[in-house]
């Protein structure tokens, strides 16, 4: 179905809305992603944190305004590593948009790098540490590479099983070591929820020029 | 799972309704943002620490005379949210300022970082330590570094007494860091612990196995071996605590044989025997000890031992009156 | 069968060499026949109790000023044999004389009473309470009587309080009595108990049962019952207990909110939050509390209420200084 | 195999050991009788008295120097509702027995009479009531109704085995109530035990006069 160029906040909320639900119908798999590897929080945090989003985002209001509004939610009310750092990433996706009722896509791309180098900045990880980082780092070169929001979040997606053979090296994970080797990092895998919901809103024909729209 | 409990998302904030009432002549609790702190604070530097829930009575049981001003529970094994820091400090921080006490987690640090930040922009003077005296965790340059375990019992104690005394926020921070440079701890795990929003148990044993080298979250350790004896399981935690403090004869410690919720005291003593043997062998001087559940991981069965280098300044303190629900003495 | 030991047959002696080496400066340990006793024994009635093992820290946790004079434990589950008892008098009775405390249970009455006598014929003078506080029992006409549980802590806390300020036998067992009228308890459990000898646990609850009306011994309670809200938990215990005590409005408790051994803190205060609750909606004030793991069934989860109703009298006695390893205030 | 019609400070010992023995065979059989309606310590027991009695036994002496030994070992080391009432029997058969180097069988037979006098005394209960007085009664009842030792070892372990419907009204399992229904009494189970070793020990053709022998 085709899609609007622009972004309007009524996008941004669908995109939040969206995220929520999947966190809702993952939260179990979530949870027992962290288990294996984590404390077995990571479902029921980030449901907790979505449902605060969802609860407290204004009805209406720009792009920055609504992504701010679920920054702040996510930081009050998840907690744990992924708390403030989902917040923060959405904290800076906000900053860096233009404040306007609504934004273009490309905007809305370089605002999500903004995200990302604040997840990098909090978190002081790199691709390849085994968390949220290898499903963000494929989905924007993904982006980048011109290819279309739903590519970009099957990106997010590979991204995550990709986690599989890794050692992590941040998070609570780390402290397993070699035994990490075989599971999937929870935070890969609720950040390709996060594209998906993206893809799922943004996705259809290409909009205003090359590049994913 | 069974757990005694209502609503599961109810869990942390009536088990602290719970504690205010039992403790109401030392405590007293903020519902929203949720954080415990001291009914008598006088003026002096606060400290304020915080943490997933599922660890009692670490932190909220230290809350008190001579030990921390607030306490701030996060949800089970995850770490609270800077809301409740903020709103602490504004509770408890007057013109000495505030020391933070993080125990080294990811979640966690991020989480006090931010709300120091916010507590700043406010004018609140806020400085924090990071505690990780986890030896089990190795190549801490490949890891988020060594985790906060039983160690914080002894940090917020003898900062706790230090801030009590009067000291500045410069002088309990200098405590804090020689309690953290002097202090390392492991943990084994004989069952698995079950967070109450997941319902199953993080890991499962087999009746031959115990888990080596565990955090307090329920995450599974560094080595499942098989069952020990209790005097192995205390070289098994000590030797590699001993070795990382490179402790020698005649020194004198300060012990903590910490039970992970679940332990039962006739167990945790017969540990304790074992631990003293092996130091007392070695010509460490237990000069103070502490033995019971202070540090744990819900349900779970199992314990930690933390050792701290103990100057006779450290003693003093450690001595020195406490009021807390989970710790008291002079007082 | 998981257990921190060594040989299953050296538990109870290594445990208490553990207690006795992290509380030496309030107890010393006799090896041989197995008694714990106050170090500063003042000349005044000496309070004497024991029972089996695994009820930790019941009794030992409860030497010292202003508690216990001697505690005699016996293997896991099983009553002391009389050599402890009468040796334990020997060591702590002088012409005040001594109480005995004793948990009524077939084997414990047994062995007490051969002690009593033993003692009385050395020309000590020796009396003995017998406390069943248990209100799962039911028929006590039909049984071998209420057993004692909970509500333990109370008479050893009360009474010897009493024997701290030096009232006389009679006195002290005046106090006794009077706690035994005014005290109830019940319990449950959700989890069963492995015995160490034994190696199994004693009962197996499924993941949807708990147990109701169990004693401490990890014996099968009165029903197994469908899984339970805490709210639910609360009133399942706490009803016998003000029915049976016929509570009234207005009327002053202490109430002793009890985890069976490896009961998290979390979940406790949670239940006690419950406790207090139902206690407030009936009018019934809770003069004062407690809470934590005190009259335990070795590694079994769930939870025993006691309630007190106390006098002005009770209270102060409640109040006065205790110096002991479980419980420490005002000293 | 004939037997001596006088019962020997020798036939005492033997009598001793053989318990412990079938005590050490039976120990996991009586803790678990002990864990269902119990507190699952009969067997570590009665198994850690009986080690006692032996180990402290005398290497010679009348039968009521031994019993009386093996009495006070039961005392000081078994501990339980089981450690007082084996051993005040025990103690009560010592005390009823002449003080002879060999005693009748008869005089043994009275002996056993005082010694459950003492259970009775010590403990309160009565046949029915689910302990052990349902593997002596019938027992001694054999006895005096002139059946062989082995016969009378025999109805103590029918009658430890008729505790089966019985509801405990005496020690521990009397808190189970009904729920006592259906589990044997551990305390009848290694009273049979006792009698059993008593037969190995005398069993043979009846000694002097009627009775048994
Ligand atoms: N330093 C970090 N940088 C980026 N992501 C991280 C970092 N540490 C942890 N994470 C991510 O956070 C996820 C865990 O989140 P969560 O379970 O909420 O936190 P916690 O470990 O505090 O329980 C991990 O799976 C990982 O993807
Ligand atoms: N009052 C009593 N009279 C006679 N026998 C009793 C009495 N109470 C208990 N018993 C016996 O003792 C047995 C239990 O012994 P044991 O397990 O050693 O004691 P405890 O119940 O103290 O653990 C019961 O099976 C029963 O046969
Ligand atoms: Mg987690
Ligand atoms: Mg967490
Ligand atoms: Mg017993
Ligand atoms: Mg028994």
């Amino acid at each position: 179905m085709p899609q609007a160029a622009q972004v309007r906040g009524a996008d941004i909320r669908a995109f939040l809305l969206a995220f929520r639900e999947k966190l809702a119908a993952q939260e179990a798999h979530l949870t027992a992603l962290d288990a294996a590897i984590g404390d077995a929080d990571h479902g029921s945090g980030m449901l907790r944190g979505a449902n605060a989003v969802v609860a407290a985002l204004p009805a209406d209001g720009s792009p920055g305004a609504l992504l701010k509004s679920a920054a702040m939610s996510f930081i009050s009310k998840t907690g744990g590593a992924s708390g403030p750092l989902y917040g923060t990433a959405l904290l800076r996706a906000a900053a860096a948009l233009p404040d306007q009722p609504q934004v273009t896509r490309p905007e809305l791309q370089s605002a999500l790098h903004a995200a990302y180098a604040g997840l990098v900045e909090r978190g002081k990880a790199a691709p390849g540490d085994k968390t949220m980082l290898d499903a963000w780092k494929p989905a924007l070169d993904a982006l980048d590479a011109g290819k279309t929001w739903r590519e970009a979040a099957g990106a997010a997606a590979q991204g995550a099983e990709a986690t599989l053979p890794l050692v992590a090296r941040k998070g609570r994970a780390s402290y397993l070591g070699e035994r990490s080797v075989g599971h999937l990092d929870p935070g890969a895998a609720s950040s390709a929820l996060l594209w998906a919901a993206l893809a799922d809103t943004l996705s259809g024909p290409l909009g205003e020029g090359p590049g994913p729209a | 799972m069974k757990k005694i409990m209502n609503q599961v998302q109810d869990m942390v904030r009536e088990s602290c309704e719970g504690f205010a009432q039992a403790h109401a002549d030392i405590v007293a609790l903020n519902a929203e943002p949720l954080f415990i702190y001291r009914r008598d604070m006088p003026v002096q530097v606060a400290l304020i620490s915080g943490g997933g829930s599922g660890h009692e009575p670490l932190h909220a049981g230290f809350v008190g005379r001579g030990m921390l001003a607030a306490a701030c529970p996060g949800e089970v094994f995850t770490s609270p949210v800077p809301d409740q820091m903020l709103a602490a400090t504004r509770q408890v921080t007057g013109a000495a300022g505030a020391l933070y006490i993080v125990k080294n987690y990811t979640g966690d640090v991020m989480n006090f970082e931010l709300a120091a930040e916010l507590a700043a922009a406010e004018g609140l003077t806020v400085q924090s330590v990071v505690i990780g005296d986890d030896v089990a965790v190795q190549d801490s340059t490949w890891t988020a570094g060594r985790r906060g375990v039983g160690g914080t019992v002894f940090l917020e104690k003898l900062a706790g007494a230090a801030a009590e005394q009067g000291a500045s926020l410069e002088g309990v921070r200098g405590v804090a860091e020689r309690v953290m440079a002097g202090v390392r701890s492991m943990g084994l795990a004989l069952t698995g612990a079950t967070v109450p929003a997941a319902g199953q148990p993080n890991f499962t044993l087999q009746d031959n196995e115990l888990e080596l080298g565990i955090g307090i979250h329920g995450e599974p350790g560094r080595a499942r071996v098989p069952m020990l004896s209790a005097a192995d399981m205390a070289a098994g935690l000590l030797d590699p605590v001993v070795a990382d403090l490179d402790l020698k004869r005649g020194e004198e410690v300060l012990v903590l044989t910490n039970g992970m919720g679940g332990t039962p005291l006739l167990e945790l003593y017969l540990a304790h025997r074992e631990v003293r043997r092996l130091l007392d062998a070695q010509g460490v001087k237990v000069a103070r000890q502490l033995v019971g559940n202070y540090v744990t991981s819900l349900e779970m069965q199992g314990l930690s031992v933390s050792v701290l280098r103990a100057s006779a300044d450290d003693l003093k303190l450690w001595d020195a009156p406490v009021h807390t629900a989970a710790l008291r003495w002079g007082a």
